[in-house]
């Protein structure tokens, strides 16, 4: 999985902060994000529910519905086909419309609801083409004709025609992602694409992305909760919770080796059936998962200081005292925690070891 | 057991049900507020209509004819400029031959206005019997006419505010019946399903195909000759009631079959609820706030039905008045109304109001129980 | 290798866990839903749900059933409950047919068997407080009348990790997890001796998945409960099942201890299940059987084994043989007339 | 499809046989009938009404009258009014037609104005325009039409006296209408028409307008806008060409009232403005209880209800692809 | 042979103009093209395509009938049961056919027809006995009534319609073709009209646009020999709502109107100030032929008690002493109107009489009569009762919808309780109304009514339903049986017998004083108030009649006569 890439930053996204004013308050959904992608690389975010996945990646794309929302800070340094690098939070809204769909595309995890249901999957990959190429209406019937064989489907020039209710989810998402695709973007973003699929289905888009990802040579920004396809697809992960970055790095040493301990409570509380360890023997006392006590916080009355130290078993009363930084800890592996050093002296390679660790004590190694 | 207890404390003033939720959306729009406020005042004034009016319904003399009265300015100092007390002057009346409009002149009889002033009796709430009106003259010759007098010389506002209550309570009486009515039907309907739902159905659909207006007019007709006025109006009440229920029974039972297959109704099931229980805990329940909004779009609507009925001659009549007759009377005086006597157009700008009030109420309403804006 | 009959109509030989008494015993369960149309809106297709499926969860067992979106798990789990009515079969529970019962005597087997809904805000009425939620099926039952009811109701969102304080609370003050505890608390209450999850967990954050996933293994293993887990993800079934049913299409393909079925699966269609399912560490490489195409329609389904249409190992055969679920090993069925594969 | 339709048509015979029923046994079940006027003529007409209430039928039990005018329904008859001694068919339809003009010009303002209110109440959801337009459109919303209509008229007579322009009002068109050029008829139409219309869109607009700006706001949340802009498309054309076309499907599914709509809908203000429509007509027949005419028209609405509702379930299916008729 | 006279115009005959259009409106839209079909008061056959086509009229200025059509009076014999009439030569319909005796023939036999259900059956039977017609030649025709009567005139001069039109369909296809001639969609060409005016187009709804019958200048000539009419056309605009006819006349496209109250008149006088309208204007010309009243149910087998009070003469005089008829009037009718205290109304001023009592509003006496009839006490909620403490009440129903009515009933409600009478006063569906008030019987529902009539000719203003027991519209007396309650009614049935067989002026007018004096003392009917007539049209107008002419009766012009300036 991991290519070599030619290192050239293509987004860079610094100290971003995006708030919405509701009635009950400010909600800081985008807190200070800051990561990049580089050329051909894939990145995945992966955090929880609310935890600012989407809001993020909307605004790149500049799609946060203002009012209410607004983008309180950072930059989102961006560079597009034309080779020159623009700060997306300062562009005019018609530039920014020729970046969207054209120099940034995006998938969204609904593909039930994601086209619009009275018009042909031809019309809607057409437009996009139209649009952003100039073509003529049948030129870009025949891009969206191409598009769909390109992302196998079936009798394209039949399908083409077709309503996006004629079609299947796992079909409509490749349909998206033709979409996407059409205008041979330099950064798609997909905002957990495959996770109101089947397992199966799945599997097929997730195939399909990681192939059409080596013909292209686009980058992609992989939006998802699910550990597995993270494993499977990134290049590099970013770990997100409550509006912040906690933790980014390489996808194995995220695996292997996590800095925060909301990375490693999510790696110790999701099923890894490949470690003997886990699975139940028969007659044998069940095995337990190891979970994360207590709740997602509500993105009203977040703590004061670091956002995971409610729930952390590794708290210490200066967690809540201020925002830790986000820190190298070598590598380009960075970690939010002010505990970092003990998880990494503690084990090397594996977040389990790091069990021992008391809480809010010293490491008793 | 190890039990993983949640340990974030959560804020316990949280504790809102969603009518609180509904409450605080309702305070934050402005313009229902107002609507909201508007109404209050109109249903208090239609509530003490007697006591706000200075005479009895209707209330003219035979011996002075003061048709068409305009209204008289109330003077707070005679013509010495001493200030007084509120007086208004007497007006005698005379109908010009060559231009036809009754011209009023100021006699020099000076009539002071009283508060609590005594009065015509009357019955406050239908029970207390009173005779103190809050202001009056005491003197059924020289009215204060706030809103002019109608062509018989009786007080416009009197018959404004005792129209009032017909016309503010029919819109609401006629759509509660046919919702009591629509939401019978539609439970029957949804929960016996089969030749009951369809038969229903097929009644809503009859109702649904002939013009309202017409069916009201031919069903008016039925009912036996010799009723007293007021009886007449509850008839067509009831008409309108009847004429409306099917649309509320057709969306009780889609709204009815749609709840069947929530999961917490199918939860009080696997629990072992009874069939009534699951209807009336759990699944009518949620219509509350579906009637609610369609109440307050609905009922003016029927105010305005009301009106349209007066058009015709099947609203109220004689001595009673809704705001949809009184107006009726000034659309028959034709252009005159307008020149000659343009406060018989007030009753008009009443509907106007109570229906803007309403609908301003609805939108409230509607947005403050839509699920979208609750977080 | 079985020549059968071209359809199978028979009933099947009735699996059995090796050396439990069965709690629960599901006999040819069908559920057809009819689609209406026409004139008289006469029944003019079926959607085939659930077809001739049967299985037995023995006493204090916890079994999965997974399968894919539509495969008719939520469809078996409600019509063995008999929240819907089903179509044909015996669901035997405790001894008795259930499936015969009169509406009345069904209310008191309520007691025994509960269910816990995939959604957590669907299921729980917004208009009741938690304790109405939880008292209701008390009140149902006349259970633990006057201040008792109180108690027992504090007592048990204790025992599902909520605090009494969150008594008067309505459901949408509560977090999806909180929910999930709510109905879950909502099951217990009757003390039941059975219960259907249906996909308990499926619309929960990761993190708090696990959380869940531990109570109702916790509350299984106090109570000696019996489950009847449904889910679509293997791996997390895997931890709390001992056996686990895999559907598809209405129909069942694979039983087998949950530990033999990942290991060692038998049918084709549970292969590539597990193939699919993504593994979380970068370092594992895999070779991945990606199935072609979508499952079909219930409306119709392909003659034969349902599964042949997207079955690498198809042959002729498959179209024209309905596969018996046949015990291929100790107590491990498939559905599946070749036995040279895998 | 047209089996679907020919379905439709078909179950709704019952509905189509219980309402006239219905209008007929309503109409007989109230004192009086046709001739009932004629009884209070000063002159001795006693011989007359005999004679007449034979010939008319009306001294026949109702339901034999019932079955003999369905009985002619049956062979396209509508039967003949009393009134006017003539067919039913012949003497409404005229009047049909004039309404289903007037109904028809009143939509054509009706809807651009609808619903560039409701998309603009929707795109501008809460602003001050919001806010205005919603009270202005309930403000004149609560209008009865008849008070509205003479409003109206009497603003025009005013101008008229003011300025001595030839502003129509009443009637459906001029004196020297013949005399006309094929586009001069034309305006001469149009600007009768104006007014009457005019008073029916002005009244008619909050309901839809509103109900179109929810559904617009639904449609503004939805994904697929989202999708659209996100392919960098215009705000016009995504609020136009994408959110618009979603929102205004549950009206389509409705084009089907529209046509009895169009028929039995100007009402009052036909009556205000002098309007050569229906309603004037209709509600002549009901005080002169001339029950052919009311049962023949009731059955030409509810025909045409039939046909409409055909006629929206073609239209929903051109526009919404998604439904499928078996 | 008849010439229109010179005195039936103000303006001399050698300055009218031919040509142009009179536009006017109608309020209810025309109904039919077919004469034995109209059933309406005002059609397009019954009052503009037979203009003019009678045998007699009366003359505006002495009330006499004159011949039109006759070529002279008729003779009389046979007791003044037989007419012989000559027919003018040269007459002719508008397809040019000559007009002869043939066409009153086969007309009168036509009407005669109960299946074709003629509008004008019931006048040519007299006590259920017809009225005959013969041709004695082609120009003579002979009339027999089965007796003599007074508007034996008037029902001579019914219209000849072509008997090679209708007398034709008639002998082939019987009553149903006739019926089935001249529906709506006729074109005017197949119009064959002896009047005025034939059809150009016809617009259901909209407009009819008439056009002078050019035939009838032949033989109609004004006193200068100028063919009539002078108009070319007669258009109609179909405006079913005063307040449209009255904004179409101040905007002057139309160019009469019939103003109905002080309202009307106000705006057109402002209009007229104003200078947005040319038009003249007469308020008060006089009393409309019309009234309302009240009529007491004296059929009460059910309550003897109310049945009692209602046959009392003195309850009924009482009641039209409490009915306080100038505020009815003033409020009801804007103060244009006039009161009224008999079934004659005023504007037939041969048949009123000052003999006839009026009992005027006075409420001290409607008191002491009632206090003779036994109600000197009241109780407690101030209600007039007698001695067995039975209190005077009623019910009083009017039609609803009818704002003059239901204020006048408030009215008369109002001021009886003033005197202690409670009056439950009820307006109510005129269909109903009417049924009540129709009902025979012993024991009919109703207590009370107030409705109105309009019409009658001047030269008898009473007809025999309303007068004579047994009538159907004897509304206050209407037994099973049909016979008289009291010898009053006796002798008003007989009283109006005599009259309605005198053909002599004089003697007939002494009779009416009878007949006005024993109704106005039984009070059977209390009448109340009727709207006066004004006049108002556009000044483009001329040939109107003499000013001292107009009444509501003839109406202020002559249609023919009319031209424009
Ligand atoms: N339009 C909005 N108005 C107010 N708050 C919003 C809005 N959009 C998002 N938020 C808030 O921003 C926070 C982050 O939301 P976001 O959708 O980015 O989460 P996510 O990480 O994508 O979660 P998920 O996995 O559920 O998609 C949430 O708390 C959400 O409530
Ligand atoms: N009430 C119903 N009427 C008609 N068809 C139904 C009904 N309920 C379910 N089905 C159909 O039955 C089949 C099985 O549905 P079911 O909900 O049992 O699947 P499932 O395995 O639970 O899927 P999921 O994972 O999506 O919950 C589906 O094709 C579904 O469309
Ligand atoms: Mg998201
Ligand atoms: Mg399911």
């Amino acid at each position: 999985m991991t290519q070599q890439h030619s290192g050239e930053v293509l987004l860079a996204v610094n100290n971003l902060k995006t708030y919405f004013n509701t009635d009950d308050g400010v909600v800081r959904s985008v807190d200070g994000v800051t990561f990049h992608i580089k050329k051909g690389e894939t990145l995945a975010v992966v955090g929880e529910s609310g935890s600012g996945k989407s809001v993020t990646s909307l605004t790149v794309m500049r799609l946060i519905p203002m009012p209410p929302g607004q983008i309180a800070g950072g930059e989102i340094l961006f560079t597009g086909k034309d080779g020159v690098q623009k700060n997306l939070v300062n562009v005019s809204e018609a530039e920014m419309r020729k970046i969207r769909g054209n120099d940034i595309s995006m998938i969204f995890q609904e593909p039930m609801t994601s086209l619009n249901p009275v018009y042909t999957v031809g019309d809607q990959i057409a437009e996009a083409v139209m649009l952003h190429q100039g073509k003529t209406r049948k030129e870009a019937m025949d891009v969206a004709t191409d598009m769909l064989r390109f992302v196998g489907i079936p009798a394209p020039e039949k399908r083409v025609h077709e309503y996006p209710h004629q079609m299947s989810g796992g079909m409509r998402q490749r349909v998206m992602i033709a979409m996407a695709l059409s205008c041979k973007p330099a950064l798609l973003i997909a905002d957990e694409p495959t996770t109101a699929l089947d397992v199966t289905i799945q599997a097929q888009i997730l195939d399909l992305m990681r192939n059409l990802q080596k013909e292209v040579g686009m980058s992609i920004l992989f939006i998802t909760h699910n550990l597995g396809v993270v494993a499977e697809m990134a290049d590099r992960v970013v770990v997100m919770y409550g509006g912040r970055v906690v933790e980014e790095g390489d996808v194995i040493e995220i695996f292997k080796a996590p800095r925060h301990p909301y990375t490693m409570g999510l790696l110790n509380s999701i099923p890894r059936p490949s470690e003997e360890e886990h699975a139940h023997v028969p007659g044998q006392p069940k095995k337990r998962l190891e979970a994360i006590p207590g709740n997602v916080p509500n993105p009203l009355t977040l703590p004061p200081g670091c956002t995971f130290e409610p729930r952390c078993k590794f708290a210490l009363p200066q967690c809540s005292q201020g925002v830790p930084a986000l820190e190298d800890t070598g590598g380009g592996h960075m970690a939010r925690c002010i505990r970092w050093r003990e998880f990494e002296a503690a084990s090397p390679d594996r977040a389990h070891a790091v069990q021992h660790i008391g809480p809010g004590g010293e490491v008793n190694a | 057991m190890t039990t993983v207890t949640s340990t974030q404390t959560e804020k316990t003033n949280h504790a809102q049900s969603q009518w609180q939720v509904a409450w605080k959306q309702f305070r934050r729009n402005r313009l229902a507020q107002w609507g909201a406020l508007g109404l209050i005042l109109l249903y208090l004034s239609a509530l003490f209509a007697p006591f706000l009016a200075q005479d009895s319904l209707s209330s003219y003399s035979t011996d002075n004819l003061v048709p068409n009265h305009p209204p008289t300015p109330i003077h707070w100092r005679d013509p010495a400029g001493e200030v007084s007390g509120p007086f208004v002057y007497r007006y005698t009346q005379q109908l010009n031959l060559d231009t036809f409009v009754n011209e009023y002149k100021p006699s020099d009889e000076k009539c002071p206005v009283r508060f609590f002033a005594k009065g015509d009796p009357y019955k406050l709430f239908g029970i207390i019997p009173m005779d103190r009106h809050l202001f009056g003259t005491e003197n059924a010759e020289c009215k204060v006419y706030l809103m002019g007098g109608d062509n018989l010389g009786r007080d416009f506002f009197t018959r404004i505010m005792y129209a009032s209550q017909i016309s503010l309570t029919i819109g609401v009486a006629a759509v509660f019946i046919s919702y009591i009515i629509g939401a019978i039907m539609g439970s029957l309907a949804a929960f016996f399903g089969g030749w009951v739902d369809n038969v229903i159905m097929r009644l809503v659909e009859v109702l649904a195909s002939i013009p309202d207006l017409f069916l009201i007019i031919l069903l008016v007709a039925l009912f036996p000759p010799n009723v007293n006025p007021l009886v007449r109006l509850y008839i067509v009440l009831g008409m309108l009631a009847f004429i409306n229920w099917g649309g509320v029974a057709r969306t009780v039972r889609g709204q009815l079959l749609a709840e069947r297959e929530k999961d917490h109704v199918m939860a009080a099931s696997a629990l072992g609820a009874s069939n009534g229980r699951v209807m009336f805990r759990h699944m009518l329940p949620s219509m509350t706030t579906l009637f609610i909004v369609n109440l307050s779009i609905a009922i003016p609507a029927s105010i305005l039905t009301e009106s349209g009925l007066s058009f015709l001659g099947i609203g109220a009549v004689e001595p009673y008045a809704s705001w949809g007759s009184l107006l009726n009377k000034a659309q028959e005086g034709g252009f005159s109304s307008f020149t000659d006597r343009p406060w018989v157009l007030i009753p008009g700008f009443f509907i106007v109001f109570t229906v803007l009030c309403w609908q301003l109420v609805g939108d409230g309403l509607r947005d403050a129980f839509d699920p979208r804006k609750r977080r | 290798m079985t020549t059968g009959p071209l359809l199978n109509s028979g009933p099947q030989t009735v699996p059995v866990a090796a050396s439990r008494q069965n709690l629960l015993e599901v006999n040819n369960l069908q559920k057809y839903f009819p689609i209406r149309g026409g004139l008289m809106s006469r029944v003019v297709a079926n959607v085939k749900a659930v077809n001739d499926v049967t299985f037995t969860v023995g006493k204090g067992e916890v079994v999965g059933l997974i399968g894919e979106s539509g495969s008719g798990k939520t469809t078996a789990g409600r019509a063995l409950l008999r929240l819907i009515e089903p179509t044909g079969g015996q669901v035997i529970f405790d001894g008795t047919d259930i499936t015969r019962l009169s509406k009345p005597q069904m209310r008191d087997y309520r007691r025994q068997m509960q269910i816990i809904f995939q959604d957590p805000f669907a299921s729980l009425n917004p208009r009741m407080t938690v304790s109405d939620i939880i008292g209701e099926a008390m009140q149902i039952h006349k259970l633990h009348p006057g201040k008792q009811r109180v108690d027992r109701i504090a007592e048990l969102l204790q025992r599902v990790g909520l605090r009494p304080e969150h008594m008067g609370r309505y459901p949408h003050e509560f977090s999806g997890g909180q929910r999930q505890r709510i109905g879950i608390a909502r099951a217990l209450a009757v003390d039941p001796s059975f219960i259907v999850a249906d996909e308990p967990v499926s619309a929960l954050d990761v993190s708090i998945q696990a959380q869940v996933v531990n109570l109702i293994q916790d509350l299984q293993e106090e109570l000696g409960l019996t489950v009847l887990f449904i889910a679509h993800d293997l791996h997390v079934v895997e931890y709390i099942c001992d056996r686990m049913i895999v559907m598809y299409l209405g129909r069942i393909m694979e039983i087998a201890p949950s530990r033999e079925l990942n290991r060692n699966p038998k049918h084709p269609y549970t292969e590539a299940l597990l193939s699919a399912s993504p593994i979380p560490d970068p370092t594992i490489k895999r070779q991945r059987i990606i199935l072609e195409g979508d499952i079909p329609s219930p409306i119709n389904p392909p003659s034969g084994c349902v599964f042949r249409t997207r079955c690498r190992y198809a042959i002729a055969d498959c179209a024209n043989i309905v596969p018996e679920l046949r015990e291929v090993a100790p107590d491990h069925f498939k559905a599946c007339i070749r036995d040279d594969i895998l | 499809m047209l089996p679907f339709i020919i379905k439709r048509i078909l179950a709704s015979i019952p509905v189509l046989l219980l309402s006239s029923a219905l209008i007929f046994f309503i109409i007989q079940a109230a004192p009086g009938d046709f001739l009932t006027p004629l009884k209070l003529s000063p002159v001795d007409t006693s011989a007359q009404v005999a004679a007449l209430t034979k010939q008319f039928g009306l001294d026949k039990p109702v339901w034999q009258q019932y079955f003999i005018w369905l009985g002619n329904m049956l062979t396209g008859n509508l039967g003949l009014s009393f009134a006017y001694q003539q067919p039913v068919a012949d003497i409404a339809f005229p009047r049909i037609l004039n309404s289903i003009w007037l109904v028809l010009l009143n939509l054509v303002l009706f809807y651009p104005i609808a619903i560039a209110l409701g998309v603009y109440g929707a795109v501008r959801q809460y602003s001050f325009g919001d806010k205005l337009s919603s009270v202005i459109l309930y403000f004149l919303l609560g209008f009865p039409s008849f008070f509205l209509a003479l409003i109206v008229i009497f603003l025009v007579l005013q101008v008229r006296f003011a300025t001595g322009w030839d502003i129509p009002l009443n009637g459906m068109y001029s004196d020297n209408h013949d005399s006309l050029s094929a586009f001069g008829k034309f305006w001469d139409y149009l600007s009768h028409m104006l007014l009457p219309a005019l008073v029916l869109t002005l009244i008619s607009l909050a309901g839809f307008t509103r109900v179109l700006r929810g559904l617009m706001l639904d449609q503004l949340n939805a994904d697929y806008v989202r999708t659209a802009r996100s392919k960098g498309l215009s705000h016009n054309r995504v609020i136009y060409k994408h959110a618009l076309r979603n929102a205004i499907l549950p009206f389509v599914a409705g084009i089907g009232g529209l046509l009895p709509g169009l028929i039995s809908g100007a009402g009052f203000v036909e009556v205000v403005f002098a309007y050569p429509g229906i309603t004037p007509m209709l509600l002549n027949a009901i005080t002169t209880q001339d029950l052919y005419l009311i049962a023949g028209f009731n059955m030409v609405t509810l025909f045409l209800l039939l046909i409409g509702n055909a006629l929206s379930d073609i239209l929903l299916a051109v526009v919404d692809p998604r439904i499928k008729y078996a | 042979d008849f010439v229109y006279p010179q005195a039936w115009s103000a303006d001399p005959a050698a300055s009218a103009k031919t040509g142009g259009e009179l536009r006017t409106y109608t309020l209810s839209d025309f109904k039919t093209l077919n004469p034995f079909v109209s059933k309406e008061a005002e059609s397009l056959p019954n009052s503009y395509f037979n203009l003019g086509a009678y045998l007699f009229t009366q003359d505006p200025r002495n009330d006499k009938f004159i011949p039109v059509m006759a070529a002279s009076m008729p003779t009389v014999s046979n007791n003044g049961k037989r007419f012989v009439v000559k027919i003018r030569q040269g007459m002719k319909f508008s397809d040019g056919q000559a007009i002869t005796a043939d066409d009153w023939v086969s007309t009168l036999a036509i009407h005669k027809d109960d299946k074709v259900g003629s509008n004008s059956y019931d006048s040519f039977f007299i006590n259920k006995k017809p009225v005959t017609v013969k041709k004695l030649d082609t120009y003579t025709l002979q009339f027999d009534f089965p007796t003599v009567d007074v508007s034996a005139y008037s029902k001579m001069s019914y219209t000849p319609w072509p008997d090679h039109v209708f007398g034709k369909a008639y002998r082939s296809g019987g009553a149903a073709a006739v019926t089935k001639l001249w529906p709506l969609n006729t074109p005017g060409s197949n119009i064959v009209v002896p009047g005025a005016w034939t059809l150009e187009s016809f617009q259901a709804g909209q407009r009819v646009v008439l056009k002078k019958n050019t035939r009838f200048g032949e033989w109609n000539k004004d006193s200068a020999g100028k063919a009539l009419p002078y108009l070319d056309r007669l258009s109609f605009r179909v405006i079913e709502n005063q307040n449209a006819a009255l904004a179409a006349y101040l905007a002057g496209q139309i160019d009469t109107f019939g103003p109905r109250n002080a309202d009307d008149l106000a705006q057109i006088k402002r209009a007229i100030d104003g200078g947005n309208l040319k038009a003249e204007l007469f308020a008060n010309v006089g009393p409309q032929a019309t009234s309302t009243w009240v009529v007491w149910n004296w059929n009460k087998s059910g309550d003897p008690f109310k049945q009692k009070i209602f046959r009392d003469v003195r309850f009924r005089r009482a009641m039209s002493h409490i009915a306080n008829r100038k505020a009815m009037v003033q409020l009801t009718l804007g103060g244009l109107g006039t009161e009224v205290y008999s079934s004659v109304y005023p504007i037939f001023k041969n048949y009123t009489y000052a003999s006839t009592p009026k009992y005027s509003y006075d409420l001290d006496q409607a008191r002491k009569l009632l206090a003779q009839m036994g109600f000197t006490k009241k109780d407690k909620d101030g209600w007039l009762v007698d001695a067995q403490g039975r209190r005077l009440e009623f019910t009083l129903n009017t039609n609803s919808g009818n704002t003059v009515r239901e204020q006048q009933g408030r009215i008369f409600a109002d001021e009886a309780k003033k005197v202690g009478v409670k009056i439950n006063f009820n307006p109510i569906d005129f269909n109903n109304l009417v049924d009540l008030m129709y009902e025979k019987g012993e024991n009919r529902k109703f207590d009370s009514i107030l409705l109105g009539f309009s019409g009658g000719t001047n030269y008898w203003p009473y007809s025999s339903n309303t007068v004579t027991c047994g009538g159907s519209l004897h509304a206050y007396n209407n037994p099973t049986n049909g016979a008289c309650l009291t010898s009053q009614e006796q002798l008003i049935t007989k009283l109006f017998n005599q009259g309605q067989q005198t053909l002599d002026d004089t003697k007939r007018r002494a009779i009416g004083e009878q007949l006005s004096k024993a109704m106005a003392e039984l009070q059977p009917f209390v009448y109340l108030a009727g709207s006066n007539y004004h006049v108002s049209f556009n000044s483009r107008l001329g040939g109107e009649m003499p000013r001292n002419l107009w009444d509501a009766y003839y109406g202020s012009r002559l249609n023919v006569l009319t031209y424009i300036k």
